[in-house]
């Protein structure tokens, strides 16, 4: 279907739009100051910071105000800001794309990030290093705002590298552990395979387009040839899945919750990892072309719900539950993404109501670990309902809103996409109810271990609620939680339609079929997991089990292994190679020819036998080589 | 007749070298080697002014009448761009190297060693005639060898030999076709080693290949490409981190500088006979250094790689023959030098104070030295091409310029880009992160970098971050040289396939 | 008359006798007389060549030549001499130290 | 000579007497030098021989430069021979070059007041006698007249168009050389045996070199060069004879050149002569014999070109290699440099066998380009050689290249200087080995000879590695034990001055040098 006619092309920035870079500028200062000064700004860097993201959002929410009062057609606003270089044809310029629908994600990465930051202050505060995160926090925050206000792939593509920067800093912001150090290196050189995807689509969209701005690849995507255009889609979605932890790049994801929890909130739960979705939004006019890069995306999104569903099924380690889950959530936003124009707003729908009940969800998990002298282990929790009040009630609306208790955010956001895969294709459907009734099953036993049943605690482990500073961004998400899907359900359709070409759909709060079926599912999933975890103790090992669907569960669907046997052994095996071919080939060789030229030398020198008369038959051996080259040359 | 500025240029440092060859002072030698730097420096700066003015810079007198060959000198936007790079990197490396090594010539010599090396190279970057810049492209061997052997580890005997070795072979066998070149110049009239007079006969045919297959050997031993790279990688290893920086950032130059100068503007027709050749070359050059680089158990030894890896990249964009490829290639020639000299000194501070290269030395030393482990991720990040960093935008040139013709090449090559992120990353955890190990307690508690390493820093790492932002300058110096070679050779870039798109 | 080509015949096989001489003989003397046997055998050559030609350049070479060797006779023998009152021999096998 | 059956009347022989002078003001005062010897108290006799041969040099190269500024050339005595542009330019050469041996001939201070030749030749070797003639101080300063009597012979030898007059002159400077490769002071064994050697094999050469010109005088009736090469073009039936004299005639002068397989000899002279004789002999004679081979095979052997230029080829490719491959592994720097020697003649062949001879004005003939190469190459020599001498254990002179490790600690100068030399004759840019062995292999590519190009140019890859490991050996190994750097006076020290400055300057500015030669790149016929 083409829909490229129906995008309007974005106006001039002029007012307020013209402060749109400020938002990027500075939280980028910020950090560069905060690391520049280094201790000078120990006592004041992280107010410096928590200030930087909330001018950010500040002009975000004015932004919004601005486009909201603002007539349809010239919402989309675009802001340029310099000539970044040219090279022959190709100008790139640096310029932000203000629309409908990166004034959305602006929002949500300024507003959850500024919640983070203030949760941050508390969360960081006995760390002697606080300053270095939050400065790394705020070079996140820009990087993340230049990928969504790009107005071209390029720019995307800094905002993107920037972000896997920001996640590898902050993944290994505890260096001192060896395992923190290993799974920020994994998650920036996975991420990188996926930023390959996204080099080779600009390198394509410049060689068939001759630009990489959104405007020329949207309208000038028709004119692909089919192959190029399933290329492009696929490099495009190559790239998601780096970002976004999507299989077969998904192995990176539970690793990076070694980072700080606020970290997992923001960048491994509500926005980074998020940002595969945009990409894929953003790139609709390309993947409209191309009915195989379509499938390949819903193929990829239904086998990542279902797998991170799995994975959150078996561990035990709380972060670790919900970055399954998170990689789940994003196979639905993949998935209404993959699925075409019907899908698109459904898919940021979900992103946006997503990053607030995931973000609520890891902050209260910081919350709790906080209270547990960082120990994740939920075989080690148990009966914190009581004792952590603040934090098990946002939490509580957190897991409403995620399994879909109607009224509640997800609720609305996950069953368009159910109902959406539906009316796609009967068995993408089915896949996706039974995602959900999986995803009710394993948050109730992550609600079950941790607050309910009986305390498990570790010796001189006193669980105790956290404070102000990290339980009020608690409520404010909580409240988003329950309350944003309600909110957007009728709005966000028509809000994005002239960003991303969907089709507004018919949406109401009664539950159709397809909805009635998903709320079964989900119960039933819940009951089960009551059934399972509820009524016995949990014991405080992990037991030994052969179930292979625990096992894989538990050792991540075996992905580690997967990409050591196919990518880290034979790599390792290749430069052990290639350095003993430098070092027994190549230069074996040069030295043995040095060590041949010295043994002919030895030989040549024992000519000179040091008898004078062998010289002179030498001489005359001389005299007859002459007579006889002459005489060869005179017959030649 | 104006002044000759760039002959003035040249000479500056070569004189300053040969002053500091007399008895003096420690002291006193080298300040007056770092000011004779520092005035090569402002000599530089404003050659470029004069450049940006439109002023002609060209000097070209008869140097030997009989051959036709002439004291020629010209800069264009490579040339420039290579000039610069030189004359801000030589008075970093004297800053850096200081104290050299104990046991070791004095600072006298390395400092007057460096300045003859700097005078000897910009010659190299401004020689408008074959035989001036083969004169000055065999002459930069010397001091480099002496630095290596003077100054360097271990085994430096051997890989100085090696170094000059490989070297000399590659510009022997250049020395042949720069006689042949004379010979076809004198058959053709007036013999002339000008660049502009040899590029107007056009040598095509089975001269002009083999002519060019001369020139190429000797470059792709200097860029230094896989299989006649392994001089480098020891060359680095025993050599001090800033002849290291010096030999990888600006003599290695002299291998792209001159395909792009000769191969390509001597040869046109034989170089597009060897593209097939030269594109997989590259992408075996940059798949080989990255996985050279990961085995390496040498920081020096790994920088050196990388290098390798990014002359695949450089070559790659070269022999795509567009605009942009073309273009990337000369910007990353510049780039490199300032990422590799991130790389070599940040490595030497680390090393200075651990009295050791192996990886497996190191642990966690961001917990006591944070600065100098920031310093080491900055440097590789540049190495790894991250947005952001110059860097990026030579390397995306490069890579979107060749696609727009080889696609499936451009393909494999990338792998290099994951591998750079494996290279740099592992090195970093290996070394900086994780427990404080008892050897790093030992030598960098309280020994985080100096005043002076960190401003020795500022500048580079300053121009990679100022140009990652704000490339357009440099863009726009090196630019006209890619055209010019293009449309000499006769090439013009794929159309956009996609009609109407803009 | 003989065929004046068979004195070049006999200069060329006393040439080529004072050749070997040089390559078989140990004693420097016996060598160094060889050596003028070579020559002599040119003086021949030459002055057979001045009968074939008619040119009488090859007598006059003739008396250049033996006054040459005498020369060579004289630095000669002041070397081999000298070599002898260090050695003890004419062997020219004995000097060999200057090898390889 | 050029007299026939018709003319037997004698007519008085008419000498240019200002076109010979150079030859003829060296030797008188080699004679002036003998009677010298023969009259003046030795106390005397040093300064005496040195007044000599500073008058007659200065003297010839006056003469030289007046007749070269007034074009007076041509044919000279009775046209035995020929004052071209070679001629002048390779007599400049031989003149300067000798001047510069002569000055370290005398060094003096090195050695503890004595020079570096023997006390008396004549006395055995450890006897008496000698021990008598050292504490005497007694000295031979028979080698300036000497030496001034090969120097003359050569400037004949190279400059003669007739084969007897190049026959007798290749003895008159050979002779000398006999003797003073025998005068060591120090280690006279192999001094003496170095003379022999030289003595029996140059006489066997030279043996060859006049039967390869009875050879031709049978076919051709003729003498001088140019008859012969008229004589040789008409020749249709006696091609063999002509083959058998072209190539003998080929042996007695490749032997001086040094050219492989008849090469034997050099490093055996070379290591066993006295040190200043090595270096004046390795530029002089190499000088002159290149010269006087040019001339015989591009004036008299012209015609047959297509005959020798591949038989030289091949030659040149054996010198090039057996040469440098030689030298790759000697442990004696002297040895060393002969092979060294060897090598370099190889790649001078190059030019040779491409045999360019008629180039437009102002470009290079082959003659030019091996003329500058053979001046690059012997500032090199004269100062690589001067330095030998200055390197010293308690005994003496110390050749041993081990015992050079470290000299750059000990004498930065000394080292750096000898380095310069040895990256001359590798042929490393900024020096005038560079620049030389450019415009040789142009020369031969020009030829058509491209693949004797190629080849050279490899050798030179290896070459490289032979000079470069005597720098290493200086300047990376640790110094060795009782090897010092000796304190020489000007005489050692201003040869080695000149020579770096015109290596430098030869490498840098090479164009008046090149000017030079192209000027006088073409021989007369």
């Amino acid at each position: 279907m083409i829909l490229f006619e129906t995008i309007a092309e974005p106006v001039v920035a002029t007012g307020m739009f013209t402060w749109a870079w400020t938002m990027i500028a500075v939280p980028a200062v910020v950090a560069g100051v905060l690391l520049l000064a280094g201790k000078l700004s120990d006592a004041w860097g992280h107010l410096l910071a928590t200030a930087a993201v909330l001018w950010s959002f500040a002009i975000a929410v004015c932004l919004f105000g601005h486009q909201l009062f603002a007539d349809a057609g010239s919402r989309a606003v675009v802001a340029p800001l310099y000539s970044w270089f040219s090279v022959g044809e190709w100008s790139f310029e640096v310029g932000l794309l203000v629309d409908q629908l990166s004034i959305l994600f602006a929002m949500l990465i300024t507003g959850v990030g500024s919640l983070i930051h203030i949760y941050s202050i508390g969360y960081m505060a006995h760390d002697e290093r606080r300053r270095r995160f939050f400065a790394y926090l705020n070079l996140f925050i820009a990087a993340m705002l230049l990928l969504v206000l790009a107005n071209n792939y390029l720019v995307l593509f800094v905002g993107w590298e920037g972000v896997g920067l920001a996640s590898f800093l902050l993944i290994s912001f505890w260096q001192h552990k060896p395992s923190a150090a290993a799974a920020g290196t994994k998650a920036f050189v996975m991420n990188r395979v996926g930023d390959l995807g996204m080099l080779a689509a600009i390198a394509s969209m410049l060689a068939m387009f001759g630009s990489s701005s959104f405007t020329d690849v949207n309208a000038g995507a028709h004119g692909l040839a089919p192959q190029w255009a399933t290329m492009i889609g696929l490099f495009l979605l190559l790239a998601a899945c780096g970002k976004s932890a999507q299989v077969p790049l998904q192995a990176w994801l539970l690793d990076a919750m070694e980072g700080p929890t606020p970290v997992s909130a923001l960048i491994h739960a509500a926005t980074m990892v998020t940002a595969g979705v945009y990409l894929v939004v953003r790139s609709h006019a390309v993947f409209e072309t191309s009915p195989a890069a379509q499938l390949a995306v819903v193929v990829v999104a239904t086998v990542t719900l279902l797998a991170g569903a799995w994975i959150g099924t078996s561990q035990d380690d709380i972060k670790k539950v919900l970055a399954g889950s998170t990689m789940s959530q994003i196979g639905y936003m993949m998935l209404a993404a993959g699925i075409g124009p019907a899908g698109y707003a459904f898919a940021i729908f979900h992103l946006l109501t997503h990053g607030f009940f995931k973000a609520n969800m890891f902050l209260g998990a910081g919350s709790v670990m906080h209270g547990m002298n960082d120990d994740v282990n939920m075989r080690h929790y148990g009966a914190l309902s009581t004792a952590m009040k603040w934090t098990f009630g946002t939490f509580a609306m957190g897991y409403l809103a995620i399994i879909g208790f109607p009224l509640f955010a997800g609720y609305f956001s996950k069953d368009h996409i159910i109902e959406a895969a539906f009316a796609q294709n009967t068995f993408i459907g089915i896949c996706a109810l039974i995602g959900a009734g999986i995803t009710a099953f394993y948050m109730t036993r992550l609600m079950l271990m941790t607050f309910f049943g009986e305390k498990r605690w570790q010796p001189g482990v006193h669980p105790h609620e956290s404070p102000r500073v990290m339980t009020i961004p608690l409520v404010i998400l909580a409240v988003a939680s329950v309350v944003s899907g309600l909110v957007m359900n009728n709005w966000i359709q028509e809000w994005l339609e002239p960003a991303v070409g969907n089709h507004a759909h018919e949406v109401s709060l009664v539950p159709t079929p397809v909805g009635m079926a998903t709320m079964g599912i989900v119960a039933a999933g819940v009951v089960i997991s009551y059934l399972v975890f509820g009524r016995g103790s949990i014991p405080v090992k992990a037991p030994a089990t052969n179930n292979p669907i625990t096992l894989a569960g538990r050792n991540v669907l075996f992905g580690d292994q997967v990409n050591d046997a196919l990518f880290v052994t034979p790599a390792t095996a290749v430069a052990a190679a290639v350095d003993a071919t430098d070092a027994r080939g190549i230069d074996k060789a040069a030295d043995s020819s040095a060590d041949a030229f010295a043994g002919l030398s030895t030989q040549v020198r024992r000519l000179e036998t040091g008898y004078v008369r062998s010289y002179a038959l030498t001489m005359l051996g001389g005299v007859l080589f002459v007579g006889v080259v002459l005489i060869l040359s005179q017959l030649g | 007749m104006t002044f000759p500025w760039l002959t003035f240029l040249g000479l500056l440092p070569i004189l300053g070298g040969l002053l500091l060859l007399l008895p003096m002072g420690k002291g006193a030698a080298r300040l007056l080697g770092l000011g004779f730097a520092l005035a090569t420096l402002a000599v530089g700066l404003g050659v470029a002014g004069l450049y940006a003015a439109g002023a002609d810079l060209a000097v070209q007198v008869p140097w030997i009448r009989a051959f036709g060959a002439w004291w020629a000198l010209d800069v264009d936007g490579m040339g420039l761009a290579m000039v610069l790079m030189t004359v801000v990197l030589t008075p970093l490396v004297m800053l850096a190297e200081w104290q050299p090594p104990a046991g070791r010539w004095s600072a006298q010599v390395f400092f007057a060693l460096v300045l003859m090396l700097q005078g000897l190279s910009l010659f190299v970057f401004m020689a408008n005639d074959v035989v001036l810049f083969y004169l000055f492209f065999e002459a930069t061997l010397i001091p480099t060898y002496f630095l290596i052997v003077g100054f360097g580890g271990p085994r430096r005997r051997y890989a100085a030999v090696k170094f000059l070795l490989f070297s000399l072979a590659g510009g022997l066998i250049m020395l042949a076709s720069v006689v042949g070149l004379f010979a076809i110049s004198a058959s053709q009239g007036a013999p002339s080693y000008l660049v502009a007079d040899l590029a107007q006969l056009s040598i095509d045919g089975h001269v002009g290949r083999w002519l060019m297959v001369g020139f190429l050997i000797a470059f792709i031993i200097k860029a230094p490409m896989v299989p006649l790279h392994t001089w480098l990688p020891d060359a680095a290893e025993h050599s001090t981190p800033g002849t290291a920086t010096l030999l990888v950032g600006v003599l290695d130059k002299i291998g792209t500088f001159g395909m792009i100068k000769f191969c390509l503007g001597l040869f046109p027709e034989a170089s597009l006979w060897a593209t097939p050749f030269m594109v997989w070359f590259a992408v075996v050059s940059i798949l080989w250094g990255a996985f050279g680089a990961i085995g390496s158990r040498n920081l020096m030894r790994l920088v050196a790689y990388t290098s390798v890896s990014h002359f695949g990249f450089m070559v790659l964009g070269i022999y795509a023959f567009t605009q942009a490829s073309l273009s990337g290639s000369i910007f990353y020639m510049l780039n490199h030098g300032f990422s590799t000299a991130a790389m070599f000194l940040v490595v030497g501070y680390l090393a200075k104070r651990r009295g050791s290269y192996d990886i497996e030395a190191f642990g966690g030393v961001q917990k006591v030295a944070p600065v100098a482990a920031g310093l080491l991720l900055v440097s590789g990040l540049s190495a790894l091409s991250l947005p952001g960093m110059s860097t990026f935008v030579s390397e995306f040139m490069v890579i979107t310029g060749t696609w727009s013709r080889y696609p499936v090449v451009t393909a494999v090559s990338m792998i290099g880009v994951v591998l750079a992120a494996v290279y740099v990353l592992r090195m970093y955890q290996r070394t900086m992160t994780g427990p404080v190990t008892d050897a790093t307690a030992t030598h960098f508690t309280g020994r985080d970098l100096t005043g002076l390493e960190r401003a020795i820093m500022v500048p580079i790492l300053g121009v990679l971050l100022f140009l990652g932002f704000v490339p357009a300058p440099a863009a726009q110096l090196v630019e006209p040289t890619a055209q010019a070679i293009l449309a000499h050779v006769g090439v013009t870039d794929p159309a956009p396939v996609v009609k109407g798109a803009k | 008359m003989m065929n004046p080509e068979n004195y070049l015949i006999l200069s060329a096989l006393l040439f080529a006798i004072g050749a070997v001489g040089v390559l078989v003989r140990r004693n420097a003397l016996v060598a160094f007389m060889c050596v003028e046997l070579m020559l002599n055998a040119c003086n021949l050559a030459f002055v057979a060549g001045s009968h074939i030609t008619g040119v009488l350049d090859g007598q006059v070479v003739a008396f250049f030549v033996m006054v040459v060797a005498a020369a060579e006779v004289v630095v000669g023998l002041a070397i081999i001499v000298s070599i002898y009152k260090t050695r003890r021999s004419t062997s020219v096998d004995d000097a060999n130290l200057l090898k390889l | 000579m050029s007299s026939n059956l018709m003319l037997l009347e004698m007519a008085a022989p008419v000498l240019e007497w200002r076109a010979l002078a150079p030859v003829l003001l060296l030797f008188g005062a080699a004679c002036l030098g003998i009677l010298v010897e023969a009259v003046l108290p030795r106390a005397y006799r040093f300064l005496a021989q040195l007044v000599l041969v500073a008058v007659s040099v200065v003297f010839a190269m006056a003469f030289l430069v007046l007749n070269v500024l007034s074009a007076y050339g041509g044919p000279v005595a009775m046209g035995s021979l020929m004052l071209d542009g070679p001629t002048y330019f390779m007599w400049a050469a031989l003149l300067v070059f000798g001047a510069l041996a002569l000055m370290v001939f005398s060094e003096r201070r090195l050695n503890g007041g004595a020079t570096a030749f023997a006390a008396s030749a004549a006395s055995v070797p450890g006897s008496r006698d000698e021990a008598e003639a050292s504490a005497a101080r007694h000295e031979h300063t028979e080698v300036y007249p000497l030496v001034l009597f090969a120097l003359a012979g050569m400037m004949v030898f190279l400059a003669s168009s007739d084969l007897l007059v190049m026959f007798v002159a290749l003895e008159v400077f050979s002779l000398p050389l006999y003797l003073l490769s025998g005068m060591a002071r120090r280690r006279r064994l192999l001094s003496q045996e170095a003379a022999l050697k030289y003595f029996l094999l140059g006489a066997f050469s030279s043996a060859f070199f006049l039967f390869g010109t009875a050879m031709l005088f049978v076919v051709t009736g003729a003498l001088d060069l140019h008859a012969i090469h008229d004589a040789v073009a008409g020749t249709t039936t006696e091609r063999g004879l002509v083959f058998i004299g072209l190539a003998l005639l080929s042996v007695g002068l490749l032997f001086k050149v040094g050219i492989v397989p008849f090469h034997s000899w050099t490093p055996d002279v070379y290591m066993g002569a006295p040190t200043p004789v090595t270096g004046f002999m390795a530029i002089a004679t190499k000088l002159a014999a290149v010269g006087a081979t040019m001339r015989v095979f591009y004036v008299a052997l012209d015609g047959e070109r297509w005959t020798w230029q591949p038989l030289l080829a091949i030659l040149a490719v054996l010198t090039m290699v057996i040469g440098v491959v030689g030298a790759l592994t000697q442990a004696d720097i002297k040895r060393l440099l002969a092979y060294s020697s060897i090598a370099h003649a190889g790649f001078i062949l190059t030019a040779i066998v491409g045999a360019s001879q008629i180039v437009p004005a102002g470009q290079a003939t082959s003659a030019a380009s091996v003329m500058f190469y053979l001046v690059a190459y012997g500032f090199a020599t004269i100062g690589a050689f001067a330095l030998v001498t200055m390197v010293r254990n308690a005994a003496g002179e110390e050749n041993g290249l081990e015992a050079w490790a470290g000299l750059g600690r000990k004498n930065p100068w000394v080292a750096g200087l000898f380095s310069l030399f040895m990256l001359s004759f590798a042929g490393i840019p900024l020096t005038g080995g560079f620049i030389g062995k450019w415009a040789v292999f142009t020369a031969a590519w020009r030829g058509g000879y491209w693949w004797l190009v190629v080849v050279a140019v490899l050798v030179s890859i290896v070459a490289a590695y032979l000079y470069l490991r005597v720098i290493a050996v200086m300047f990376a190994a640790e110094p060795a034990q009782g090897t010092f750097v000796g304190h020489a006076s000007g005489w050692t020290w201003v040869p080695v001055a000149i020579g770096a400055v015109a290596t430098v300057w030869m490498g840098l500015l090479p164009d008046q040098v090149m000017q030079w030669a192209a000027m006088a790149g073409g021989f007369l016929r």
